[in-house]
């Protein structure tokens, strides 16, 4: 994902020169070299996909564990369904519109492709590829599905213990199909972003900040939950259950590798194997930064650590070194995880002192720290410029907002969005769908 | 002294133990119970199959205090645990003999 | 497993015909295209193999946190030890069992090679390989004994909560030494029914259904659980951890990745790889796709959605797609995965008006929707017969029906199944193991 | 990590003689057959790496999973916060003392490279390469560090419930800096160990006995939990959530394929792969070994089998096959393995006589299991002496004794290494941390 | 009023409930328990060592009754959780002096 | 006969049982509660946010004796139980009036 899919399969190509002439050899339509090539970068999304696959998981482990018993179930539910969902309409709508492959309806806005992706067909070889200089379209498009579900079950953690099931399930179809792929096309698709020279590796803004605006458009509109603010003070609401979060964050950072990784698009040279190396010793660096400030920084402020604040804190290193964890030294990676673990254990009380609820620490983690990650860009990478980043957060930001703030609005005035005030107070899990996640231990 | 044992719906603990705090009430036991009462009932379906929700969770209040006490904590209770809907709770008041604080060996009102 | 192992192999070399001249090259023993041809075959199974492996995890936790608390350490205490058992006996008796590798005792029904699976020399070159076309011994081995494990996973999750632990292993060490490779043989060993067309990329049948099988008939030889069934009625025994439910089927669903992209059986040529990617894809879209139909129709037909449904929805979304993951397009797939979601909606509550006591759901999962899904395959597939399909479903359902209800009522018989009446009711963690899983919580 | 890096670079090139010709080809700079082979290699590591990863949360679920509810928040503190110090520190200092490629500055005993790993640069070419006949620096540093994050998470374990949060932080930092790298580079580095012919695959000694005996040393010194030998007795403390530690244990298992085989070091010729292969096959059957054995032993000696042996045993094979995963044959993995589940049935209650307070059981499985896995290379590697085994098997233990004896000592008259009488007993994780990890469910 | 306190097995609750409920008992409170009794005892093993298990689970029922009402509901549950086995519960019956409904504020019977 | 109510510190469950078992006691309930009273009320951060621990773990042990035995149980718990420390719990005594064994529907005395 440095860059859109054509431009970079071009460039794959012009990299490995030398090889056309293997096509006079003997095998018509076999040619080891470049079909290793071909079959390399396809296995480099194959397994990425399937470790970011594994991120859905992570989030609903995490958000599982923070939220309280009684919205446990609830918080399953919808991460397995959002994912879901996700999958169903990124197929139907999402994936052509993200990537037009150079067939724009408006030039470097909006795709002209509309339609369900499609496969390449059974048993290919090298000339009914799609882009045999690049990899399989069904792999492609495995990758891609998983960051947009990605983007979703960022939004799903915030808004957590008091939005109704269908609606957040309708929001979710919308952002998978329409918002994310549309703003992504920008950057990953070729457009104005990519065209003006807006650098988001893997996805620090594209995926992670988008998340990250229409969790937070939702949590406005949606308002705290009940109790969480009284007299100017914050009620902590504990998570139920420290070692599910705790093993949903490791779960998301061993998925990162993949979506760092595989972000870098190819796997066939040894520069692009040596390049997704330093990802991923430069992106669990930065997780470690994160993790390390915020238990340092914890310890310092609060006198005890923080736990919770010590998983966010590896999130947002992960999240802050998603757009550009190729450039940068393991110091450096480090340090900007780092800034990132810092960052979240300010913003996390901060953010309350706003009434801003944020059940998972979500926007903290991916919307300050994307935003935070794309402008270190330029700490490393001489083709970046800050006013270009800053556009492009600016861009991203506005029009994630808005799209985001009118799906919401409608919703609100439609189906309405909050349960009833009953239902929050006793779960709901009960109220919305019969079923405790513990059903055999205390009752909450 | 009486020993008052109230059933109430468990978000308003804090809100009843401040009420009591108020009256000087010094010491409290919270039990995380299920409750049978008109509350219950409701249908629910798990895998296809119907069934009764005949529990509901509750927390349980048991405190100790002196007998002169009793009616205003009774009352603190009442008022504070009141929403005005079905399952709001019950309160009763059973007498005691006898109290020992364990630290101390304080017995009776002494030991509240 | 798209076919068996020799045959495909043969296909595969037949493929890169021109590699053979690369022979003559300056490298004596050494055939940089071909060499990777086989690397990559290897790697596939490695790759896919661990992810089958994870899904044992998957079956674990699943089935813990489907069960009730007392009952749990008995859950994982079995699926531990089933596998550990499984890889055992694959090893000494299942392997050569199922590869006859054209040696039949009896012709295409029975293997002639008994004994130990044994695998190639340390550091081999190109002709010590047993077979340099195909991929090593030890990564075939590896993939195909997970498989193994997976079979007898499925049984552990029906019967829980009443059948005793040793009489319940025994049966696991005939099913993974005896009975699932004996009729594997029939498909992926070359035998008959192989011979006749019958077509099961990745086993809806072969496995699948076989675990499904034999479960069906230990729970009809075992009865339903004290109480589950009482004036008419069926009361629900809630499962005890909704998080832990869920996170078995997310690992089950990437672990389905390895299982039937691996069942590729090559990654060695881009058509194979492209192939393995439209797999990935669409296996993901038929989990996906009974997921959503499980959210939808239960919150149709129950008024809320049930968690635990969208879970067997998913698992049969994966099972129906199985028998053909790579000829349906996505939308097909996404298709055969929601009428596996419906069939489970439907299957889990009519099985319960049978008295069938299937404690996770396993037997609509895997053996109803495995069966389905094996129909399904004439959908997209030319070369397969709704008849041959039938017969192959058909002959591997009396067979393993038949061995499996001797199996069980020997053990009955002589040893007993199920616990007493009292420990069943206090729980076999204490009655059976005298250790519980959660120890501190609340008794039950 | 069959031996130190450069060598056995060395090796794989000189395997694979006849590919320097392709040299003269048309494409400067790019050679498809010996770019493949570096980027497997590379690929290999990360894909190895991801998976060692992976055994930081299994580490984390199996520890959580086997202490008291009270200390669960304080033990997923320690085991997130130290694979992040580890990550910090093996880059900072281990790393280059771990590997001093042949600058030493006392001769094969202490690396003469001091300072924070490098590595390559950005899209390299063959030329620029640290090691073109290898694998991406990237790739192996990611590799190394993975393995040196598990020796510490090893003595987490063992010194949980009892042991303040910083000093055990601070004794993981100098473990993971100097400790584990110093006396890794005598056998991996090329060092006095290697060079006397020193056998240990991956680490059967390097890894799990050095952090065992990290553990041993804690343990000696810290003293046993309050109430855990009473009257010449010893009083069980049930792990609070064997469901967890169930889990863990499946993650370790899984991540062990990439331990054991990413330590083959070269995946680009068949041969290589086909080891890989045998020694994917042989941990596994190594656990599954171990597992069955501590299944039929507990059932034996205490008449109801016990999950949390059979967990320790499982891993007690893992752990006794990672000195030698490649030369045995299946059976007699199985048999390493099962003897390793033996070990850990007797010396489970054997340190407790000793009244040597082991809260997961870590000592006899990675520690004694490790001895018995390095004695029992003499099996099957006709390499190997057992005098050699046995004098690498000291070395290492003596000073690994006596270096963390020195800063445990040093902790303790300076911080204090334990907690507060009345801290332990109402757990660590209100006392040290203010936190629950399950606050909503039953009080301890 | 008399408040009756039952031990019982567990899997015995929705059995005792009904017949309560076939009595007229309106509500009740119920708390997971471990019970030490004749029937605790035995011996387990755990990682190698020997401990005796004390305690079993039990359910306490709590149930506030009109005072002529107390000897039918005692002998309901007597009757509904015997099954004969060691271990079978106790029921003990205190006087209650005070109830309250909290949700109407309604007083002794009638708050029952 | 007596009911005997006591709070204690979690970990002197075993001593309290040992010594009540070498009086005679034949049974016993054990329930896990919140205890309130002046041990609580020291201040955690939780995501930064201060707030008050009002509630710290107990157990509620109760026990119905014969009343000629009930003095010396309560001494019995209060001296097991015993730290010293802030927190060591409160027995209570009341009256109870009737008695069952469901097994063998033994009743008063004969039930303890
Ligand atoms: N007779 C009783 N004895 C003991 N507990 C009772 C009794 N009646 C009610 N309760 C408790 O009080 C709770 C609330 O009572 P319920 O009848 O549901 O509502 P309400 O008090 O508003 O009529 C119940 O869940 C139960 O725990
Ligand atoms: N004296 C007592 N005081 C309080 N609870 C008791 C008493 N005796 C028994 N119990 C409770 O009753 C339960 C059953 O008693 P037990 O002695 O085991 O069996 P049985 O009643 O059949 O003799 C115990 O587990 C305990 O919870
Ligand atoms: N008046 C009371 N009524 C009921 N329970 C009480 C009362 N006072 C104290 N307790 C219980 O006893 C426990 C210990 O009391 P506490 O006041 O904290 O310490 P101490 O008894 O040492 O003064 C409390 O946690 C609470 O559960």
């Amino acid at each position: 994902m440095k860059t859109l899919k054509l431009p970079l399969a071009a460039l794959a190509l012009s990299a490995l020169p030398g090889l056309a002439l293997a096509q006079d050899g003997p095998a018509p339509g076999v040619n080891p070299a470049t079909d290793t090539v071909f079959i390399l970068n396809s296995l480099l999304f194959l397994i990425g996909g399937c470790l970011v696959f594994w991120m859905a998981a992570g989030f609903a482990m995490l958000e599982a564990g923070l939220v309280r018993s009684k919205n446990v179930t609830m918080q399953l539910t919808k991460n397995m369904a959002l994912f879901s969902l996700a999958a169903v309409f990124y197929w139907l709508i999402g994936y052509n519109l993200m990537y037009p492959l150079g067939n724009w309806a408006v030039d470097g806005v909006l795709s002209g492709v509309f339609g369900p992706g499609v496969l390449e067909a059974v048993g290919i070889t090298a000339d009914a590829a799609d882009d045999y200089s690049y990899a399989s379209t069904g792999s492609d498009f495995f990758f891609q599905l998983m960051f947009c579900a990605a983007t979703a079950s960022i939004v799903s953690g915030t808004l957590a213990e008091r939005i109704k099931l269908w609606p957040f399930l309708i929001f979710t179809i919308i952002l998978t199909a329409v918002i994310y792929p549309f703003q992504a096309s920008w950057k990953w698709g070729g457009g104005f972003l990519d065209q003006m020279g807006f650098l988001d590796f893997a996805g620090s803004t594209v995926v992670h900040s988008v998340g990250g605006w229409a969790a937070l458009t939702g949590a406005l509109i949606l308002g705290p939950r009940i109790g969480k603010y009284k007299d100017g003070k914050t009620i902590p609401m504990p998570g139920s259950n420290l070692a599910l979060a705790t093993l949903g964050t490791f779960i998301l950072w061993m998925g990162w590798f993949g979506f760092n990784g595989g972000s870098q698009l190819a796997m066939g040279s040894i520069g692009d194997v040596a390049d997704i190396s330093r990802i991923f010793a430069n992106t669990n660096a930065a997780a470690a930064g994160g993790a390390v400030a915020a238990l340092v920084l914890t310890q310092l402020l609060f006198r005890k650590p923080d736990l919770t604040m010590i998983l966010n804190g590896a999130l947002a290193g992960l999240v802050a070194i998603t757009a550009e964890p190729l450039t940068p030294g393991l110091g450096l990676s480090t340090l900007i995880g780092a800034i990132g673990g810092v960052i979240v254990v300010f913003a996390v009380p901060f953010l309350d002192k706003l009434r801003i609820d944020d059940v998972v620490g979500a926007i903290p983690v991916h919307l300050i720290c994307g935003i935070w990650g794309t402008v270190a860009v330029v700490l490393s990478n001489p083709e970046a410029s800050l006013l270009t980043q800053l556009t492009g957060i600016a861009v991203v930001g506005v029009f994630t907002v808005a799209a985001s703030a009118v799906v919401w609005i409608i919703l609100r005035t439609t189906l309405g969005i909050r349960v009833e005030e009953e239902d929050e107070v006793n779960g709901l899990d009960m109220a919305e769908l019969g079923m405790e996640a513990y059903p055999e231990f205390s009752p909450s | 002294m009486k020993m008052i044992i109230a059933a109430i719906k468990p978000f308003k603990l804090d809100e009843v133990r401040e009420a009591l705090t108020g009256l000087g009430v010094s010491g409290l036991m919270v039990t995380e119970i299920k409750g049978f009462g008109a509350q219950a009932g409701h249908t629910e379906i798990y895998r296809g199959a119907e069934y009764e929700v005949n529990f509901v969770p509750k927390l349980k209040l048991e405190l100790v205090v002196p007998a002169d006490q009793a009616e205003a904590a009774v009352s603190a209770i009442a008022e504070t645990a009141r929403t005005g809907k079905i399952g709001d709770g019950k309160i009763f008041v059973l007498d005691v003999e006898q109290a020992l604080r364990v630290r101390t060996g304080e017995t009776n009102l002494e030991a509240l």
